[in-house]
């Protein structure tokens, strides 16, 4: 086993892993950027290593500072995360040729997955049925025009590089091409530096189902069930669930099959997401695999009872998986909420800034996964995850009861957050019979009625409260004090006093 | 161990200006001597009874009619931003100094202050000085976070002032731009 | 299903229950005494009544109070939790006779298993084996010194009223015969208003084991595994796993099948424990019930994902039992602490007082049940547990390296508390082997090093701290500033203004 | 949003006794300047070179020789209480002028002072005044959070003072008895 490990990531992720390594008795090292210095996962860390100003450009996505770090520090293996680094195979290489393990697959498999075309092409060898469209990349608008016809309007063009809904574009009708294309390439070039693009039909209201897969380097390999993340925003999910309220146990097992082929196709080892669209007739389509940790993991740990942190650290190491496909059983159903610092009223706009009151939900069944803590400044320069709220149940109502529950107690004060839109979709109906799909949140934000919830009686409290602490502020009216004081006539005391 | 003695400050009122939600709602607090939290208030002529707590700072206890509420008050940019069950309502308190010096500030012209409404970087600018807007028209696009964010006109409009430029900075509430 | 419920209790059980409440959409009623308006369980229920002073005698011991809020308040049901009046038959008569349900089992059930000597001979007809002893009550010393040498010393003397480690005496030999017996009866005089004494052979460096029941009101029961609540301190649980790492599930499957017959002649209705003690030979015997929710009671429902609580509620309203005994399956393992306000490096006083600061242990596989927050007063006037920390792991190992993880993670200043004295035992190598017995912690204290496990660099840093802290008081030096503020050097600032 | 500028505050040298476990021990810190954070500390003559950060209020986060440390400083009776790691101890700071005006208090007479460890009730007083005790014999039996407690003395000598009485209530801290 490892005897030091870099997390080569911040916020909840890296606090994640630290409690993973924690629990194995192996010491972690930190990194962090001249923002991140008072953050959670430093102050956790028996290591910290600064790696440079705030913008990940000049610190979390330096191959070379990181390196420089695992190597001072005498780190024998290099954890990811999920974002920054952890799908870039020139860091897998870069760690590799330090002598440094890399805890994820290995370059080759991160470039077949991390190029679409390549992933598509390699995979349909192995009898995974995926979405309709082109093998190779497109190259021309006649061509573009006729795979098109061939294939049916609406398609989707996207970016090979692309993934986790980011470069790709919606094709309604023959005029539409030439612009999407365009548009599309030009995009792809900006972002991911490679303006490759394929053609896939489009897909009428599906459904975003993943399995997750673990595969050692000794030709093991197991899938640990669904989950659901269809409810997105802009692409992004927010919900996930563990099991998909739509896949009983047959439609696991041909998922999980067609999951272990990708694992084979892409000669992969480590934890991995193999991503499938499934259409409104329950026929699923490989759609892309994640090498790496995903966010949603913990609804898995919650229904398999497996720590995938554990796991990935161990395959890592050369250990054999511990246990065979029968083995993995599913008990209960999780679901998870993506707490992010944005304003829900406000166009989903983020909401940095100082946490000046937290307070986090606890008890039966529930699990947060934070990075922040009550005080910190939420950075701008990084994505606006603060903590991811998972719930289990015996069953998927009783998961999210407990989840409302959660929800209820959780209290962000000082930033936005979109803890209580999570509220708001767990009540609605369409949510609670399981039946959506990726268009779900986009459509309930447009017919949402945006009444003020607030009652009468609770408006008035809401006003005496903000007078009493005004008044507060000047002499405390209920502060518990000695019998000889009287502050509520003091009223000349500096109002920032009481402050922190 | 701290002294949590009784209570026993003098009875006291108070009188305040609420502004919510744009309206102004007249707040009366009258703290009785006889009983430990109890408040009696007046808030827009409707009268309230509640045993309060200050739990944790800013955060409220109330128990009006047996009923417990729980209520944060944080300060904002802009007085106090309040939380109460789901809710979550901007609130300025003024009294009667403040709110004197606040009627001299107001009443200057009918244009809309388009503000940043988080900190970060302006990446494009939609919009000229004096260009025509529709409602709900793109202005600036802002990024923070990662993500860009499209700030949009309220309303239909004459763009009166254009107050940043490309690759700027801003700050939260900081002034994007002026309709008319 | 009930309409509103009232909960009999505070602290954490009381916010354990409204937790339960919650999820069930069942509105909760608290009631405080003086020392408890700010508490956690008064901010987080729907309404909350005021029941009279600070000492338990004068609130939450007063049956009448209690039955009054509930009328007033509307609730058909109480909740009593543990402790209080949990096992008062006469509180849970007065609620049958104020027509609100009784959220446990009947009058009857509570009076049979209160009384010890009751209880002795009732299970005793149902074949359920039990320590050597005495089956009636003790009347004379002539007769406790006849039975003592029939079945041999060492023997205890326990009251019949007593229960849970309270009123009971060692006799080592027949001279210590006489002022045990006279001490022991005056003791459970004063303290249950009642001299009925017993006696039972000692057994010697027993384990304490229990099995968790759950019966209806339809002749349904089940038994729910069994909890270790070997590591005790006077008596008194501190520690307790589901599973026990001594019994395999052919010993499980018997005192399952005796717990459930004792369940049967108490005519038991309710989430029960019967409780065991078992010797050196693995022979089990019964001790007594109780017929509450235990304290101890999430290392079961982590290890079963059955909510007990819930099935409580759900049994007092009339439901039958949903799943039958080959539903129950244990999963994993669970470890709980009992995270007392003390201070173990001074005999275990109590440590009431102010949370000036609190941070909480998250993440996999962890459950933080707590009734307290930070800047809460504990007050003297209750039992000093503030919260209970569970974990579970695929096996003990994992749990246990998980809960070490989090006692890690767990702080608390401003009052002392036993959260580093549970990282020494989970350091212990035969609490590792699962090698253990009532005395544990005893022995344990005697041979323990004092040894001060602070090194000579963490001394020093917290010297720099503590120097740091004092010059911070005056002027701020590592706070975040304006590029014009100069702080350092205005030493004149009272020392208090930073202070919350 | 609050400004989170840059530090920009002079250099400064500041000196201090720290008496822990009644030992002296000399402070002397340095702030560098061009360096956020950035402490050199000399410990009773060991040198420390500390990056730190007051994270959350009393609890710092000290990164030395790329180790991280949190620590709590909460304020007590007598100073302060430190935790690090496991680990919890006791620690007063002392300024020169305060140095000067402890000494003239200090050395009076060697009884040891017994105190209450809790806020609680005297239930029982097993000594009297001027009585002879043993080492770990019984002094008092208080009662808090429904826990009796024995108080013992700490070494074998003569009861100089007993303070208390059946039935009273004590804070933390009060005097409970003197053994010489």
């Amino acid at each position: 086993m490892f005897s030091k490990i870099l997390i080569a990531n911040r916020g909840e992720i890296a606090v994640r892993v630290i409690r993973a390594c924690r629990e194995m008795g192996i010491p972690t090292v930190a990194v962090y950027s001249e923002a991140d210095r008072g953050a959670l996962h430093v102050r956790m860390a028996d290591e910290a290593y600064a790696i440079g100003p705030a913008p990940s450009r000049e610190s979390y996505l330096v191959i070379e500072k990181l390196i420089d770090v695992a190597l001072r520090s005498r780190a024998d293996a290099v954890h990811p995360g999920y974002g920054f680094l952890a799908e870039n195979s020139s860091f897998a290489k870069a760690c590799v040729d330090a002598g440094v393990t890399f805890i994820g697959p290995s370059p080759e498999s991160i470039a077949l997955m991390g190029s679409k075309v390549e992933s598509r092409r390699t995979v349909s060898q192995y009898g995974v049925e995926m979405v309709p469209g082109t093998l190779d990349p497109v190259a021309s608008e006649e061509e573009a025009l006729r795979i098109a016809s061939s294939i049916g309007y609406p398609v989707m063009i996207k970016a090979s590089a692309g993934g986790g809904g980011k470069g790709l574009r919606f094709v309604k009708s023959e005029p539409e091409m030439s612009s999407a294309l365009r548009n599309t390439r030009s995009e792809a070039l900006s972002a991911f530096g490679d303006d490759t693009v394929y053609i896939e039909k489009f897909v009428e209201r599906p459904r975003h189902i993943e399995i997750q897969v673990l595969a050692d380097l000794h030709g093991n390999a197991v899938y640990l069930g669904e989950r659901e993340c269809t409810i997105q925003r802009r692409h992004q999910k927010v919900i996930e669930e563990c099991p998909s309220p739509l896949v009983d146990a047959e439609m696991r097992a041909r998922m999980g099959d067609a999951a272990l082929r990708v694992v084979k196709a892409a000669n992969y080892h480590n934890a991995g997401t193999v991503e499938f669209l499934v259409d409104r007739d329950r026929r699923f389509y490989f759609l892309e695999m994640n090498t790496r940790l995903q966010v949603e993991h913990p609804v898995t740990e919650m229904v398999t009872g497996i720590d995938l942190v554990k796991q990935q650290i161990r395959i890592a190491a050369g250990e054999k998986l511990s246990f065979l496909q029968q083995d993995v059983v599913l008990r209960g159903s999780a679901i998870e909420c993506r707490i992010y610092a944005e304003d829900p009223e406000n166009n989903f706009f983020p909401s940095p800034g100082k946490i000046h009151f937290l307070r986090t939900p606890a008890g039966p069944g529930i699990r947060d996964d934070s990075g922040v803590y009550e005080g910190w400044t939420v950075p701008i320069d990084y994505d606006p995850l603060i903590s991811k709220l998972a719930a289990w149940g015996a069953t998927r109502d009783e998961a999210l009861e407990r989840m409302k529950r959660a929800l209820r107690e959780y209290r962000v004060e000082g930033i936005k957050t979109n803890i209580s839109f999570f509220s708001e979709i767990l009540e609605h109906p369409n949510f609670k019979r399981g039946e959506m799909d990726t268009g779900f949140i986009e459509r309930w934000l447009e017919s949402r009625d945006p009444e003020s919830r607030i009652s009468g009686v609770e408006q008035d409290l809401a006003v005496l409260a903000a007078a009493l602490h005004y008044a507060q502020q000047s002499a405390p009216i209920l502060q518990a004090g000695k019998p000889t004081e009287s502050p509520w006539k003091t009223s000349g005391r500096i109002r920032s006093l009481r402050r922190r | 161990m701290e002294d949590i003695g009784p209570y026993s400050i003098a009875p006291a009122q108070m009188k305040y200006t609420a502004i919510i939600q744009g309206e102004r709602v007249e707040v009366e607090l009258n703290r009785a001597s006889d009983f430990p939290g109890r408040i009696e208030a007046r808030i827009g002529g409707r009268t309230y009874v509640v045993e309060g707590q200050e739990v944790e700072p800013g955060l409220y206890s109330f128990i009006r009619e047996n009923r417990s509420f729980e209520i944060a008050v944080i300060e904002s940019a802009e007085g106090y931003v309040v939380s109460i069950g789901r809710s979550r309502v901007p609130i300025e308190i003024v009294d009667s100094r403040t709110a004197l010096r606040r009627a001299a500030h107001h009443g200057q012209d009918g244009a809309i202050e388009i503000r940043a409404p988080m900190p970060g970087k302006i990446v494009k600018v939609l919009v000229t000085e004096n260009a025509e807007v529709e409602a709900n028209q793109g202005l600036v696009v802002m990024e923070a976070m990662k993500m860009q964010n499209e700030i949009k006109s309220p309303k239909k409009g004459t763009v009166r002032k254009l107050a940043v430029s490309e690759g700027a900075a801003v700050s939260a509430g900081d002034l994007l731009a002026a309709i008319e």
